[in-house]
C-alpha cells in the first residue's frame, strides 16, 4: 500500500520544524541561557515521532518520554504553548508546572510525558486497555527509549499488553544510548525487537532514521491492533545526535560514530526520496522551512512575551475541586 | 438494617457503583478466580456478576496494574485496582506517588486521574512483616494523593462509593481484620464524604485520635475508663488526607489532652502529623503532654506471641490516657 | 556423565523426607489447628528442590522463595530448627520472626527467602555479584515460580545477570499456577525457558518430576557458570498437588488434572527408577521412609515441647548493635 | 584545612573507604561514565581510581540496583549504590523496605545487611516533580534503616564513612544543591558517628531544628534575627533515625520553642516526628506553639518561579519564630 502524498508532506513538514524548533532550544539555553533546567532534545531522531504521527488517527492516544519535542510537534501540538511551556510561562500548555520534562496535550490526545524512565508502558496499557473495554476504533502509541527496556515496569507491561491482547504500539527509538551508556552496555542481546517474542507480540526492527519505514510499520501494527491482534514492538533505530542533555559532554560518544550518523540524516533522506519522485520541488522545500522558521519565531516571541505565572499559581491544579 | 462484615460492605459498594457506571471496572491478583471462596471476602461474587471484561484477574504484576489505572484513568475510565497487601504497595508505588498523585499538576489541570488503590492492611494474620506493614504515613505525605482508612462496615461502604466518584486518586486501606465482624449498614443507598472525621464516642476528658482497626482498641479503651469515671472521645479520622483538622480541633480544644493510637510503628507514623497540628493550632488549649499507642519499631514478627505484642492494645491505651490524667 | 550413586539416593532421602515433613504439616495446620498463620506446601514438586541442591557444593548460595520447604531440606537444614520456626517457637531457625514464610538459613547457605514474588531473582543477582567479585568457586541458586515471571524485578535481574555474566541458576518452578490463576493466564507465551534468549542467557525446559533431569540441567549450568558464560533460566515443569495454600479450595484445579499429575509423583518415579537399576531395595525404602518418618516425628516434638517467644523478644534482632 | 564542595566531600569519603576496604564497591547509573565531567560531583573519578569491577555502571533498573545491594551485602560484601533522583527510589522501594531492612529481622539476626543507598535529592534545579520529590519521611518511617541527610561537606564525609562503616543498611540523602558551595573539611582522617545532632548555632529564644539543605535557610534567618536581638539555636539533625532526641529535648527545654524547617512537603514531613517527641517529653518546657516551616502541599513545578515559591527561603522562618515569640 503506497503512502498518500500528504502524508509524506506532513513528515517532511512535521521533521523540519521539529529540527527547527529544537536547533532553537539549544540556542536559547547555550547560547542564551534563558531557559532554566534540563534540556533533553531529539535532533536525529524525528523520523521516529513524524513517521509514527503521521500513521494515527485524532483518536489515537500517546504516551511519550523525556524526550518528546518531535512526538509532540508531530502530533500536532501549537509550537507556541510547547515553547511558553519549556520557557515556564503561564501560557504554557501547563501552565509552568511541567517544563520541557513532562509535556501534556491532551487537545492532541497525547494524554501524559513521564520522565521517570519505564513510566510510561504502562500507563499506555492502561489507556489502550480504555479502548479495548469502550471498543474505540483508536490505539494507543507509547514511546519509549533503549534504556528504558532496563526497567520491571517495561517488562511488565510488556507482559499484560501481550496478554491481554491490547491495542498498544510500543516504539522502541533505539537511539543507542541511555545517557552515557552505549546500547551493549545496558542490554546483553542485540535486538530489542526480538524481545517481542517473550510476549507472545511481534517485534519489528526497523530503520529509524527512515520516516517512510516508519510509517509502514505503524501503519501496519496499527491495523493488527485494530484487528484485535494485539500489541507490537517496533524497535527503531536511530541516533542522538547531541548529547543527553544540553549540560552533556558527549565525551563518551565517538567523534566518527556522530559524523556517520550526520550523514544519515532522517530530514535529508525523506526531502530527497521526495525530490527525486518530483513530490517535492525547491520552492516547496523553501517554503516548508520558512513556514517552520516562522512558526519557531512566532513561538520564541510568545514564549518571551508571556508573563511568568505568579508564584501563588503553584498552589493550583493539585486537585479536581 | 443490614449486618455485614466490612468485606461485604465494600462488596456492595462495588456492586452498586459498577452498575451505577460501566466506565468502573475492577483489576487485581485474584479478585475474580480466587484462592478464597468465602463470600465475606470484598470481591467475592463480582466476576460471576459482572464478567471477565469489568472483573479483571491480572499476572502478579503490581506495578503494571497500578500504571493500567492510571492510563484507564486518563483515558475516561474510573479503575478500581486491589494490592493484595500493603508491602506490595513499594511495587506499584511509582506509578502511584510519580504518576497518579503529580500527572494532573504536571499538565496544569488539563487531565484527571480518577481511579481508587484498594490496599489490604494490618497485622494479625501470622504472615510476617512482608506481608503486614501499615504503610498509609508514606501515601499521606504525597499530594495529589487522598487517604481513606474506615474502622466500621458502614463507614467502609459510604466511603468506598465516594472515592470511586471522586476525581482525584483516592487509596483506599482496609485492614483484614475488619473484614469479617458484622455492623450495622443502611439498607438504602448512601455515601460518606471524604475528608470528614467521625466523633465514634464523645468525651471531655481525653481526645483520642485513631483510625482503621485501632477504632475497635479505642474504644475498649474508652469503656474501661468510662467505668473508671474517666470520659473519653473517640475521633475516628476515616480519612487521613484530606484530614478534618476542624473536628480534631474542637475536641482537643474541649479536652486539652491527646493521645493518638495507629498500628503502624512508631517512628515517622502519621500520629505525628496530628500532633504538630494539634502543636500548632490548639496549643493553648493543651493541659498535657501528647501519648502515642503505636507498634513498635519493628517489622511485624510471625510468631504468635511476638505479633500480639506487637499490635497495640486496649490496656495500652488506658495507661496511657492515665499517664496524661 | 552419570549421576554418583550417593547423590541419586541423597535425592530420593530428600524427597522422602521433605514429603513427609510437608503431609505432617498438612495435618497439623487443618486437623489439630496447631499452626497459626497460611501455610504454603510444595508436595509433588520435591524432585527440584532434591535435584539442584544435589547437584551443588557447600559453598554455593541458595534464595529461595514463599514455597521453600521442599528446598531447604533438601540443602540440608535441620528439620528440627525449620518445624520450631514454623511453629513460632524460641527454638526455630528464625527465633519466631520468620515462620514458615521467610526461612533463611545461613548454616546451609540459604542467605533468604523472600514471600514478596519476584524478590528473589534481583537479591540472587547480588549474591553472585558477590562471588564472581572475589573469585569464590561456587554459584547462586534462585528459586522461583512461574507466577513471578510477571514482575518487573524478574526481568531486571535477569537482564542484569545476563549483561554481567553472572553465577546464577534461575530455577523456575513452573507448576502450572501463581495462586489460582493458570499459566496461560498470566503469561502470553507457552515456553517461559524461551524467554532466556531475551537476555542472552540459555533458556531450558526440562521434567521437573524428573529429579536426575533436574540434576543434570543444574550441573551443566553450574559448569557454565563457573566457567564464566553467566546465568541461566532452566524451566522445571511440574505441578502443585495441592492448594496454593491450606486454606484454598482448588476449584480451580481440575480433578483430572491433579489426579493425572500424582500418577507422575516425582518420589515414586526416582525409586523406580533406581529400582530398576538395582540401587535401592524395598529394605532400603523402608530404611529411608522411617528414617524420614523419625525425623519429622522429632522435629514436630522439638517444636512442640519447645518455649514461646518471651513478648519482648520481638524488639530484638532489628539491628546489628 | 581543605575547602571542598559536598560533592567532593563524598567523593573523599568513597575513595577512603575504598581504599580502607576491598568489599566496598559501588553501583548505580552513570556512575562511572557519565554525562557530568565535572570534578564537583560525588563520583568523579572513582571508575579511573578503582576500575569497572569496582565501579559499577548499571542499566537503568532501580530494582535490581538496590536488589544487588541486598544480595551482594548478604553474601559478604558493602555495597554502596546510588539512586539518581529521590522519586526513583519508588522503584528500588521493595528491595529496599521489604528487604534490606527486613531480612535481618526475619532471620533472627543471622544475617546482615551492611550496605549504603545513596540518594540524590533535593528542588531547585527546574526538573520539576518526577525529578525532585523528598521523601526522607518515607524511609525515616521504616525499622531497619537508618536515614542520615547531610547539611556540610565536613559532615556528608564523615557521616557517609560512618554510613558504609555500619553493619545496618543506612539510606543517604544528598541534597544537590549542596554540591557545589565550598565548606571547611579536614585534612586529617575522621568519622562521625550516626544518630548525633549538631548543633549548629547556639541560642537561647526558640529551638530551629532542621536538616540538609535547609541548615543554610536556617542560619541566614537566625543571622537576621540576631541583628533584631533574638537569639536561635540551630539542631542540625544530621541523622534522622537513629533519632537524638537528647540534644533535641535539651535544646527545646532551654528555649521553651520549636520550629521544624524541611523542605519536604508539609503533611506527613518528618517534622510531625519531632513534634510528637517534643511534645511527649519535653511539654511542660513548651511556652508557645509549633511552627513548621516546610514545602507546600503540592508536587515541586517546573518554572522558576513556582519552584521558588516552592522552597522555604529565610523569610519565612524568620516570620515563623517572629509569630511564636
Ligand atoms: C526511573 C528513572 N531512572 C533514571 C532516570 C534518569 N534518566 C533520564 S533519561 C535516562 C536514559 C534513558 O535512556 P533511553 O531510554 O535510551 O532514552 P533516551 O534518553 O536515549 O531517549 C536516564 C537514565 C530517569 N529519568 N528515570
Ligand atoms: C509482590 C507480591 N505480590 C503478590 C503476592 C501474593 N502471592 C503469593 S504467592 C503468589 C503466586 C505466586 O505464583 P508462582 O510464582 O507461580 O509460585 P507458586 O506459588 O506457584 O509456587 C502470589 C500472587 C506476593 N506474595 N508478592
Ligand atoms: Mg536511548
Ligand atoms: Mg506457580
Amino acid at each position: 500500500m503506497s503512502i498518500p502524498k500528504e502524508r509524506q508532506m506532513e513528515m517532511a513538514r512535521t521533521m523540519i520544524l521539529a529540527r527547527q524548533f529544537e536547533e532553537t532550544l539549544a540556542d536559547l539555553v547555550r547560547q542564551q541561557g534563558k531557559i532554566h533546567g534540563m534540556m533533553i532534545l531529539a535532533t536525529g531522531q524525528e523520523a521516529v515521532g513524524s513517521g509514527v504521527c503521521a500513521a494515527l488517527s485524532a483518536n489515537d492516544i500517546l504516551i511519550t518520554n523525556h524526550r518528546s519535542h518531535h512526538h509532540l510537534l508531530a502530533r500536532g501540538a501549537d509550537p507556541k504553548a510547547l515553547m511558553a511551556e519549556i520557557f515556564g510561562k503561564r501560557t504554557g500548555c501547563n501552565k509552568g508546572k511541567s517544563g520541557t520534562l513532562h509535556l501534556a496535550v491532551p487537545e492532541v490526545n497525547a494524554l501524559c510525558t513521564t520522565t521517570v524512565v519505564g513510566g510510561g508502558p504502562p500507563i499506555a496499557v492502561g489507556a489502550a486497555f480504555a479502548q479495548q473495554y469502550e471498543n474505540r476504533e483508536a490505539v494507543t502509541v507509547c514511546f519509549l527509549g533503549d534504556g528504558s527496556t532496563g526497567e520491571g515496569s517495561v517488562h511488565e507491561a510488556f507482559n499484560l499488553a501481550g496478554l491481554w491482547r491490547l491495542p498498544v504500539l510500543f516504539v522502541c527509538e533505539n537511539n543507542k544510548y541511555a545517557a552515557a551508556q552505549s546500547y551493549r552496555e545496558h542490554t546483553p542481546v542485540d535486538s530489542l525487537a526480538a524481545r517481542g517474542a517473550a510476549y507472545g507480540m511481534p517485534g519489528e526492527s526497523i530503520d529509524g532514521n527512515d520516516a517512510l519505514a516508519v510509517f509502514e510499520a505503524t501503519r501496519r501494527a496499527r491495523a493488527r491492533a485494530l484487528a484485535g491482534e494485539g500489541p507490537t514492538l517496533i524497535e527503531c533505530l536511530t541516533y542522538r545526535w547531541r548529547g543527553h542533555g544540553e549540560t552533556d559532554h558527549q565525551l563518551y560518544q565517538p567523534a566518527d560514530e556522530i559524523a556517520a550518523w550526520k550523514k544519515k540524516c532522517p530530514i535529508d533522506r525523506l526531502v530527497n526520496t521526495l525530490r527525486e519522485a518530483g513530490a517535492l520541488g525547491d520552492a516547496d522545500l523553501e517554503a516548508m522551512r520558512a513556514t517552520a522558521a516562522e512558526a519557531v519565531a512566532d513561538a520564541v516571541r510568545f514564549a518571551e512575551e508571556s508573563p511568568w505565572p505568579e508564584p501563588q499559581e503553584a498552589l493550583d491544579d493539585v486537585w479536581v475541586a | 438494617m443490614q449486618k455485614l462484615g466490612m468485606g461485604q460492605a465494600i462488596n456492595q459498594a462495588l456492586r452498586e457503583e459498577m452498575e451505577r457506571d460501566f466506565r468502573v471496572f475492577l483489576a487485581g491478583e485474584g479478585i475474580g478466580v480466587g484462592i478464597h471462596t468465602s463470600p465475606l471476602m470484598p470481591t467475592t461474587g463480582l466476576l460471576d456478576a459482572f464478567g471477565p471484561k469489568r472483573v479483571k484477574d491480572t499476572p502478579v504484576s503490581e506495578a503494571v496494574i497500578a500504571g493500567l489505572a492510571v492510563g484507564a484513568a486518563a483515558a475516561g475510565l474510573r479503575p478500581v485496582i486491589e494490592i493484595m497487601f500493603n508491602p506490595f504497595f513499594t511495587l506499584a508505588s511509582d506509578m502511584i506517588v510519580n504518576h497518579a498523585a503529580k500527572l494532573r499538576y504536571l499538565s496544569g489541570g488539563k487531565t484527571a486521574f480518577p481511579l481508587v488503590v484498594r490496599i489490604k492492611s494490618g497485622a494479625g494474620f501470622g504472615a510476617g512483616c512482608q506481608h503486614s506493614h501499615n504503610l498509609e504515613a508514606w501515601v499521606a505525605h504525597c499530594p495529589g494523593l487522598k487517604v481513606v482508612m474506615p474502622a466500621t462496615p458502614r463507614d467502609a461502604k459510604g466511603l468506598l462509593k465516594s472515592a470511586i466518584r471522586d476525581e482525584n486518586p483516592v487509596i483506599f486501606i482496609e485492614d483484614m481484620g475488619l473484614y469479617f465482624a458484622p455492623g450495622d449498614v443502611p439498607d438504602e443507598a448512601y455515601t460518606i464524604p471524604l475528608g470528614k472525621a467521625d466523633i465514634k464516642r464523645s468525651g471531655t476528658d481525653v481526645t483520642l485520635v485513631t483510625w482503621s482497626k485501632m477504632l475497635g482498641v479505642s474504644l475498649q479503651a474508652a469503656e474501661q475508663l468510662a467505668a473508671q469515671g474517666i470520659s473519653v472521645e473517640v475521633v475516628d479520622l476515616r480519612t487521613l488526607t484530606p484530614l478534618d483538622t476542624d473536628t480534631l480541633l474542637a475536641s482537643v480544644r474541649k479536652t486539652g489532652r491527646l493521645v493518638v493510637v495507629h498500628e503502624a510503628t512508631r517512628t515517622g507514623g502519621f500520629a505525628g502529623e496530628i500532633a504538630a497540628v494539634v502543636m500548632e493550632q490548639a496549643f493553648a488549649a493543651l493541659k498535657a503532654p501528647l501519648r502515642r499507642v503505636t507498634g513498635p519499631d519493628i517489622p511485624v514478627p510471625a510468631s504468635p506471641p511476638l505479633e500480639q505484642f506487637y499490635i497495640p492494645d486496649a490496656g495500652q491505651v488506658v495507661a496511657a490516657i492515665k499517664e496524661i490524667l
